[in-house]
């Protein structure tokens, strides 16, 4: 990344392969526009998600987080999303409950036929971090160039 | 009055072991010990005896049955224990033993007591003889902080009761924690920092915890990506820390060994003691290790949970 | 004042908590309307046309003061539509546009006569108190 | 010749050597006291008799960077850490820390000669403060240390009024060379009460017969060994508050872009304590549980002219989750052999 | 350390628009492990994936990163590139920089930007893969279908023909279902019962069908292939291999309180009986709660009767378990209890009943042998009026009633007034309906006959109220094209009530693991491409049990279902996911939370002996049945030690994924 180019920041978005990720493949052949800063990881189940790969990257200098899985009820493995719901639920309070800001993270259902709402929470959610500015508190000294 | 119920029991089956806990070099030290028929004299059992011997009964299988003494804020890590399949409840005879509260050395020491050569218990007070003279110290201002958030004095796996228990709760256990959030987010992060900071790795948290009882722990573990021995910067206390308290969300029975344990007076229960109460307020009242065969908030679901994003400032119970 | 001016059906979507556009058009409650002689409009009209948008039609309508509010339409009603909410929302347009007859509660004790049925006073305040 | 400072002008004299020199002092952080960065803003707590750490992270930091490889497409470049090149003053040492420092010369000092630690120790000034009020869990008189003259390069004694200085060499002799001058017979006083609560102390006189090396294989095979590891936990608290401890582990952190590498203090208490390609030689605690305590009381001596690798500070005493330190150690296996 | 080979798709313009594939084809060489990297206008082209084939060989690559459109498009296609130059298929990833890049940024040097870290991730990511092989599971080559209405019968007909066997389990006494109530059926009009019988006839005689009437399935364990089931065979108190089905039993029990159940408790049955003429096995069956010797002791007449020596009150209720191979849920349907809509008077007058009751009033073999009476005086009606869409299009907040169109009411509706019209023509018939709902072939007709040829009187609205006044029943409704109210005093009233699926479909889909909608009706696995299969491997869906159904439809289905059966008991083995998740059993605490947290009921426990620096000696430990696993990944992120992990989504590959991302 070129040194004199504004900040913007680093955003991790992990999608479900059934519903989410499709969902992000629609608003690619929809042309919706969100921003470049955001890059998807695909895991099977928003189930798959562990705490881990969320303070993963944030030590590695992402500035935000988000899960995208199926609406509750629609889970390819028919209850992924539900425990995905109480365990983002549970730590997201946490990392909150050390200061870390709550914008940093989000968890949305987005369906495969949600092409649209899956660009427009991106935007929403680049805006908010954008917002909050680079994530200090929870990077890895050592990671950064 | 402990020792002749259990030579007692010796005379039913002279093979019995028995987990207790030992007088050791200073006023305060008790160590988890295994006894037999021969050792069982030197058991002992006291208001120093703050330790949870849950956890000390993972490394002591036997083939022997044994008759360990559970005081009753133990039984709930017990239970735990006996659900996650890591003890068999057919292998113990859990004794029950009364706790009135147990006394915390480091807390006396810390009032500026040094040179402490014996404590003595007279009612409500401490007499402390010490290398500069004797003194004295209410037993109340000096108990465990875990016993000041009590769960009570129910035993909840005793197969029988020696002794009085009492409620040695005071106040809301939960008010530091709602302290903490009423704080700003950077206010808790400079709390938190200035705690986590002084985290020397001892794993004392950790190998303390009864929850915390993996066979290899993640952070030991080099195929886990997260393997590390000790934190060489900010993210990796806190990483540590958060990774603890969330792999033993839902089970953790706020037995509070790990605040104990801690050389550095880190309060690490606040963070699960957030985590219960999150639990509770989303999911309903839970007490990880109430009983046997429990299923675990986050191992459960209801099709109308609320959500991640939601805002919770704060307050609310 | 006029009864021109525009009223939208968001307006009485937001009066009455109803969404019209739920309803079906199964006629059930024009069905169960003890009324419906009388009312000009039935009850099922008013969901079509609320969502239509001929709201003035429906102020101009006899029917919403013949309404007996007895509520059977909303009962009945599989959808959970409504209609007498969505009536009373427009008479309460009405109302409203023609200004200051609203009823207060202040003003009941020197209204009440002996012979008056309680449930009169009561279906008034809920239809002129708003 | 005896220097004085009167306790007042301590935290100006403090600020004196903080103005050219890195100061380390006993402070507190958190409630808790530690040999940590002076400044002026800082809490000093000399009357603290045992920080929690020893104050050998001084000279040996738990965490240390040796080298760092730093990616750039296919190829590397290795950028190895910098020694240290700035002085510093390590204020407020005991006696029984002071005596560990002279234990991890032998180790780090000797050949391979560890540059960061030699480093550290030439640049490094120690000033040791007599022990006024020790404490239960100390014994250090059975190592022949004595709290009431304490070594270093700079020996201090505090009354209730006034520091007293003996400097011990020559970096010792130029921190006080501005303070005024004072008679030796001053601070008798002082170190007489110091040696008089030293020899009531219960664990002043412990039996270390038969930890001599020439009962290594007696001591390893010894039974008891099984009874007195099971309550140990496998935590590294006394470890990481031990002064003489000084294994330490190498570990790699891939920063996306290089490869930091760095050590940091390691625990035999640990299940993947020197763990290699085969596995482990200590498969159960009962092994590790030996290790620490043969190290300290056995190989060490057997390999050092017969000192002990303990110091007797008693952090571990004082410490230990389960309450099963070293003490426990020597009296069930040397008293026994003594009867 | 890999050779990996980096491959950039142009895909025409729609990448090369955006994103400069010569730049990152380039980016890429300088990545570890990358020994290969290039650019091409289509690499799905036969020409792309030989360029792909030829560069496997010639560099040797142990792996290749495609960058190209979404893997949901072609990484079944690279996979079978790479197989067919030799390597593994799992040793492949795709960096999607088409959907997730060049069609969503418009700005080139961001676009390029995006595509070089994406296709940095997936070379992280498959640093850390590892060939895959699914593994393998052999095939019980024997169906269960549950349920012996139409729907169980046809795919078990089906089934057993291309040779397999098939068990029919039935709760109730005989096999018939539903069908077996019915008069007519439409649109032909021809009898339920000529063509229901031969066909239940046809399974009860077929010698790979094995019927287990009055029996319920009680547990199932096992995944697909290789199903356990234990089937609770309910006590009929009559030996059913003695019982010549003569009937003398049912006509001397002295009991005569029980309803019938066949004839939709409209009349009154004996303790013990045989539910219709037809019905298979012809054998009586005791109904406990009516049955004076199983509630007092004294009677056994039947006993005493029985030349057959069939009755056996000590009959006890029998466990079967069987191996199965596939399962198919044909539970059907039942209606919805009309007693909620007492504003038709439901509750009030005996004249009002639901269609099934008039279908069996109507039926010959029924309770009035066909003649249209009265419930309440046996009085022949003369003004009859149909209520359509009872509980049905209700919405879901509504009090009562369900929200979906039960789809068959229309077309019986016009059958009934129809079948009324002709034999009775003095009788007046009325059909208050919302819409006329009859998509189907040859059914609008059928419906217009209704109106034109028989003068059935269709009024577009709903009833409000029906009120018992006398021997009549006051309808008020609402004609909404003539806008005006409409009073008729009827004899009789008629709901078309909704249907709903069989109340114990519930309790079948947690035993089966097979996913239902809020209405209790089973999930297909694909609303439209998989529309017979439920989600959970090997569990099949037939006729009403997965949505409201006329009976062609359900035959089809069955049939279809039948299909799907064969093909999957055809196979001798079955190839399972390779993306299973497994324990690493010297981390595993066999703590039993991975359990809890499958779907799939894939994690069992098994005593092990372990050797790892923490732990010798027996423990333990969770064994993941690759063949029932599904890959969801939920028990991995449960797993404290992180001992669980999924193949394919391993945690170092996610993380390398995460690591390359925000590098």
């Amino acid at each position: 990344m070129s040194m004199n180019r504004e900040w913007t920041p680093n955003i991790v978005a992990f999608c479900c392969n059934w519903c989410s990720y499709a969902g992000a493949d629609l608003a690619g052949s929809g042309r919706m526009n969100y921003p470049a800063n955001v890059k998807i990881i695909r895991i099977p189940c928003s189930c798959r998600l562990n705490p881990m790969f969320i303070l993963r990257a944030f030590q590695r200098g992402a500035d935000g987080v988000i899960l995208c899985g199926c609406h509750p009820g629609d889970c390819h493995y028919s209850t992924g999303n539900y425990y995905a719901r109480r365990r983002m639920t549970v730590l997201f309070s946490l990392l909150d409950y050390m200061g870390i800001e709550r914008g940093r993270t989000r968890v949305e259902w987005v369906s495969a036929a949600e092409g649209a709402k899956f660009a427009a929470t991106m935007n929403d959610f680049v805006k908010t971090v954008t917002e909050l500015g680079e994530n200090k508190k929870l990077g890895d000294l050592r990671c950064k160039k | 009055m402990i020792v002749n119920r259990l030579q007692e029991l010796l005379q039913d089956d002279e093979n019995l072991q028995f987990v207790g806990w030992e007088k050791g070099e200073t006023p305060f030290d008790r160590t988890p010990k295994t006894f037999t028929a021969e050792t069982l004299g030197n058991l002992c059992y006291d208001s120093f005896c703050g330790s949870n011997l849950s956890k000390y009964l993972l490394s002591q299988k036997t083939d022997k049955k044994t008759v360990v003494l559970l005081k009753p804020c133990d039984s709930y890590s017990f239970n735990q224990l006996c659900t996650e399949r890591r003890l068999n409840r057919d292998a113990y005879h859990v004794i029950g033993v009364g706790c009135k509260g147990k006394i915390d050395g480091e807390k006396i020491r810390k009032t500026g007591i040094k040179g402490i050569l014996s404590v003595r218990e007279e009612g409500e007070t401490l007499k402390i003889e010490t290398l500069y003279g004797t003194t004295e110290i209410p037993r109340k201002d000096v108990l465990l902080d875990k016993c000041l958030a009590c769960k009570g004095k129910e035993h909840k796996c005793a197969d029988e009761v020696l002794g009085e228990s009492e409620d040695t709760c005071v106040g809301d256990k939960y008010e530091t924690v709602a302290k903490l959030e009423a704080m700003t987010p950077d206010e808790r992060f400079a709390f938190w920092r200035e705690e986590l900071s002084k985290c020397i790795r001892c794993n004392a948290c950790r190998n303390a915890c009864p929850a915390c009882s993996c066979i290899k722990c993640v952070f030991d573990n080099p195929n886990s990506g997260v393997q590390n021995k000790a934190a060489a910067d900010d993210f990796e206390e806190n990483l540590f820390h958060i990774i603890r308290a969330y792999h033993v969300a839902g089970r953790c029975t706020d037995c509070g060994e790990c605040s104990r344990v801690c050389p550095q007076g880190i309060p690490l229960h606040l963070l699960n003691r957030k985590i219960i109460r999150d639990v509770n307020e989303f999911y309903g009242d839970y007490q990880a290790g109430d009983a046997i065969g429990q299923r675990h908030p986050l191992t459960d679901f209801t099709f109308e949970d609320s959500e991640p994003n939601a805002e919770r400032k704060g307050g609310g119970k | 004042m006029s009864l021109t001016n525009q009223v939208t059906a968001a307006d009485i979507l937001r009066i009455s908590g109803v969404d019209a556009s739920r309803c079906m058009q199964c006629g059930k409650c024009s069905g169960a309307c003890p009324n419906y002689d009388e009312m000009d409009i039935p009850p099922h009209r008013f969901a079509i046309m609320v969502r239509q948008g001929r709201i003035t039609e429906l102020m101009e309508s006899q029917a919403i003061y013949r309404c007996l509010s007895c509520f059977a339409c909303s009962q009945r009603c599989p959808r959970n539509v409504e209609p007498a909410k969505l009536i009373e929302a427009v008479r309460l347009t009405v109302i409203r546009q023609k200004g200051q007859n609203h009823m207060k509660a202040d003003s009941i004790p020197e209204k009440l006569d002996e012979k008056l049925p309680q449930q009169a006073i009561v279906s008034a305040m809920r239809k002129y108190s708003k | 010749m005896m220097k004085k400072l009167p306790l007042e002008q301590l935290p100006a004299f403090l600020k004196g050597i903080s103005e050219t020199k890195t100061l380390v002092a006993p402070v507190e952080k958190g409630g808790q006291v530690n040999f940590d960065l002076w400044t002026e803003d800082s809490t000093l707590r000399l009357d603290v008799l045992k920080t929690v750490k020893s104050a050998k992270g001084a000279f040996f930091p738990q965490v240390e960077d040796i080298v760092h490889f730093q990616m750039q497409g296919k190829n590397i470049d290795i950028h190895p850490a910098e020694v240290l090149t700035e002085d510093f003053v390590l204020f407020g040492v005991r006696a029984c820390d002071a005596r560990s420092f002279e234990l991890l010369d032998r180790v780090f000092l000797s050949d391979p000669t560890d540059p960061f630690y030699a480093a550290r120790r030439a640049h490094g000034t120690v000033v040791t403060l007599a022990c006024n009020r020790p404490e239960e869990t100390c014994f250090c008189t059975n190592f022949g240390i004595d709290g009431a003259d304490p070594a270093g390069d700079l020996s201090a004694w505090m009354t209730e009024d006034t520091l007293y200085f003996q400097a011990n060499t020559e970096k010792g002799a130029a921190l006080v060379a501005g303070l005024a001058d004072c008679d030796d017979g001053e601070i008798t006083e002082t170190q007489n009460s110091i040696r008089e609560i030293l020899n009531k102390l219960p664990l002043s006189n412990l039996n270390l017969t038969g930890f001599e090396g020439d009962h290594l294989k007696e001591r390893f095979d010894d039974p008891r060994w099984e009874e007195l590891s099971r309550g140990c936990l496998g935590c590294g608290t006394c470890t990481f508050v031990c002064p003489t401890c000084q294994c330490y582990d190498v570990k790699d952190f891939d920063s996306g872009n290089g490869i930091r590498r760095f050590r940091c203090w390691d625990s035999c208490m640990f299940s993947d304590f020197t763990l290699m390609a085969h596995g482990t030689n200590r498969p159960t605690q009962k092994e590790r549980f030996r290790q620490r305590f043969m190290h300290k009381l056995v190989y060490f001596p057997s390999n050092n002219d017969g000192i002990y690798s303990c110091v007797g500070c008693g952090r571990c005493l004082e410490k230990c989750p389960q309450s099963n330190h070293i003490v426990n150690v020597i009296k069930t296996l040397g008293v026994k052999e003594d009867a | 350390m890999q050779k990996i080979g980096v491959f950039v798709c142009w895909c025409g313009s729609n990448i090369a628009a955006t994103v400069d594939v010569k730049a990152v084809a380039e980016a890429l060489k300088s990545e570890a492990g990358v020994v290969f990297s290039t650019d091409y206008q289509y690499m799905c082209s036969e020409n792309g994936q030989a360029m792909i084939r030829q560069a496997i060989r010639e560099h040797g690559l142990t792996g290749i990163v495609v960058c190209s459109c979404s893997p949901r498009m072609h990484e079944a296609t690279f996979r079978k590139t790479a197989v067919s130059a030799g390597l593994n298929p799992y040793m492949v990833e795709i960096a999607n920089i088409r959907e997730q890049c060049s069609w969503i940024h418009k700005d080139m040097a961001e676009g390029t930007e995006k595509a070089i870290v994406l296709a940095r991730a997936a070379v992280a990511k498959l640093h850390k893969n590892a060939p895959l092989t699914a593994g393998t599971s052999p095939v019980t080559k024997r169906a269960l279908v549950i349920g012996g209405g139409i729907a169980g019968i046809q795919t078990a007909l089906d089934v057993a023909d291309a040779g397999f066997e098939v068990d029919i389990v039935e709760k109730a006494p005989t096999i018939g279902g539903r069908m077996a109530q019915l008069d007519k059926t439409f649109p032909t009009l021809d009898c339920s019962a000529c063509i229901l019988t031969p066909k239940m006839v046809e399974a009860a005689q077929h010698e790979k069908i094995n019927i287990i009437s009055y029996a319920e399935l009680d547990s199932l364990s096992g995944f697909v292939g290789n199903f356990t089931a234990t089937i609770r065979k309910k006590a009929r108190y009559i030996d059913e291999d003695k019982c010549t089905g003569c009937g003398v039993c049912t006509e001397k029990c002295p009991s005569r309180k029980g309803l019938d159940d066949f004839n939709m408790k409209l009349n009154k049955r004996g303790a013990v009986y045989i539910p219709f003429a037809q019905a298979i096995p012809n054998v009586a069956v005791i109904d406990p709660e009516q049955c004076l010797k199983l509630r007092t002791g004294k009677c056994g007449l039947c006993q005493k009767v029985c030349s057959a020596k069939a009755v056996n009150f000590e009959q006890k209720d029998e466990l079967i378990e069987r191996q199965y191979g596939a399962i198919v849920v044909a539970t059907g349907f039942k209606p919805i209890d009309a007693s909620a809509f007492n504003e038709y008077a439901y509750n009030d007058s005996p004249d009002v009943v639901t269609s099934l009751e008039f279908e069996r009033i109507m039926n010959a073999a029924g309770p009035t042998k066909g003649q249209l009476v009265r419930p309440s005086d046996r009085e022949h009606p003369h003004e009859i009026v149909f209520i359509q869409c009872v509980g049905s299009r209700c919405t879901e907040d509504a009090e009562k009633g369900k929200p979906y169109c039960s789809k068959i009411c229309c077309m019986y509706t016009a059958k009934h007034a129809m079948l009324v019209r002709e034999k009775y023509p003095d009788v007046n018939v009325h059909v208050f309906y919302i819409d006329a709902r009859t998509p189907g072939k040859n059914f609008d007709e059928f419906y217009r006959r209704a109106v034109e040829q028989y003068g059935v009187d269709y009024i577009k609205g709903m009833v409000g109220k029906v009120s018992v006044e006398g021997k009549k029943l006051h309808v008020q409704g609402s004609d909404l094209l003539n806008g005006e109210q409409v009073h008729i005093n009827a004899d009789m009233v008629v709901l078309a009530t909704a249907i709903e699926p069989d109340p114990t479909a519930r309790a079948l889909g947690t035993m089966l693991t097979a996913s239902m909608d809020t209405n209790d009706f089973f999930t297909e696995a694909h609303p439209k491409l998989r529309p017979v299969e439920s989600p959970t491997a090997g569990v099949f869906l037939s006729g009403v049990a997965q949505g409201p159904k006329d009976i062609p439809e359900t035959v089809a289905q069955a049939g279809a279902a039948a299909a799907k059966v064969i093909g999957l008991l055809c196979k001798n083995e079955l190839t399972c996911n390779a993306c299973v998740a497994h324990a690493n059993e010297a981390a595993c605490n066999g703590c039993s939370q991975c359990e809890r947290v499958c779907p799939y009921g894939a994690i069992s426990y098994e005593e092990r002996e372990i050797r790892s620096p923490e732990f010798r000696g027996v423990r333990r430990i969770a064994v993941v049945n690759e063949a029932v696993c599904q890959g969801c990944g939920a028990c991995t992120v449960t797993c404290p030690s992180a001992a669980m992990d999924l193949k394919g989504f391993t945690n170092s590959q996610i993380m390398s994924e995460v690591d390359a991302i925000c590098r």
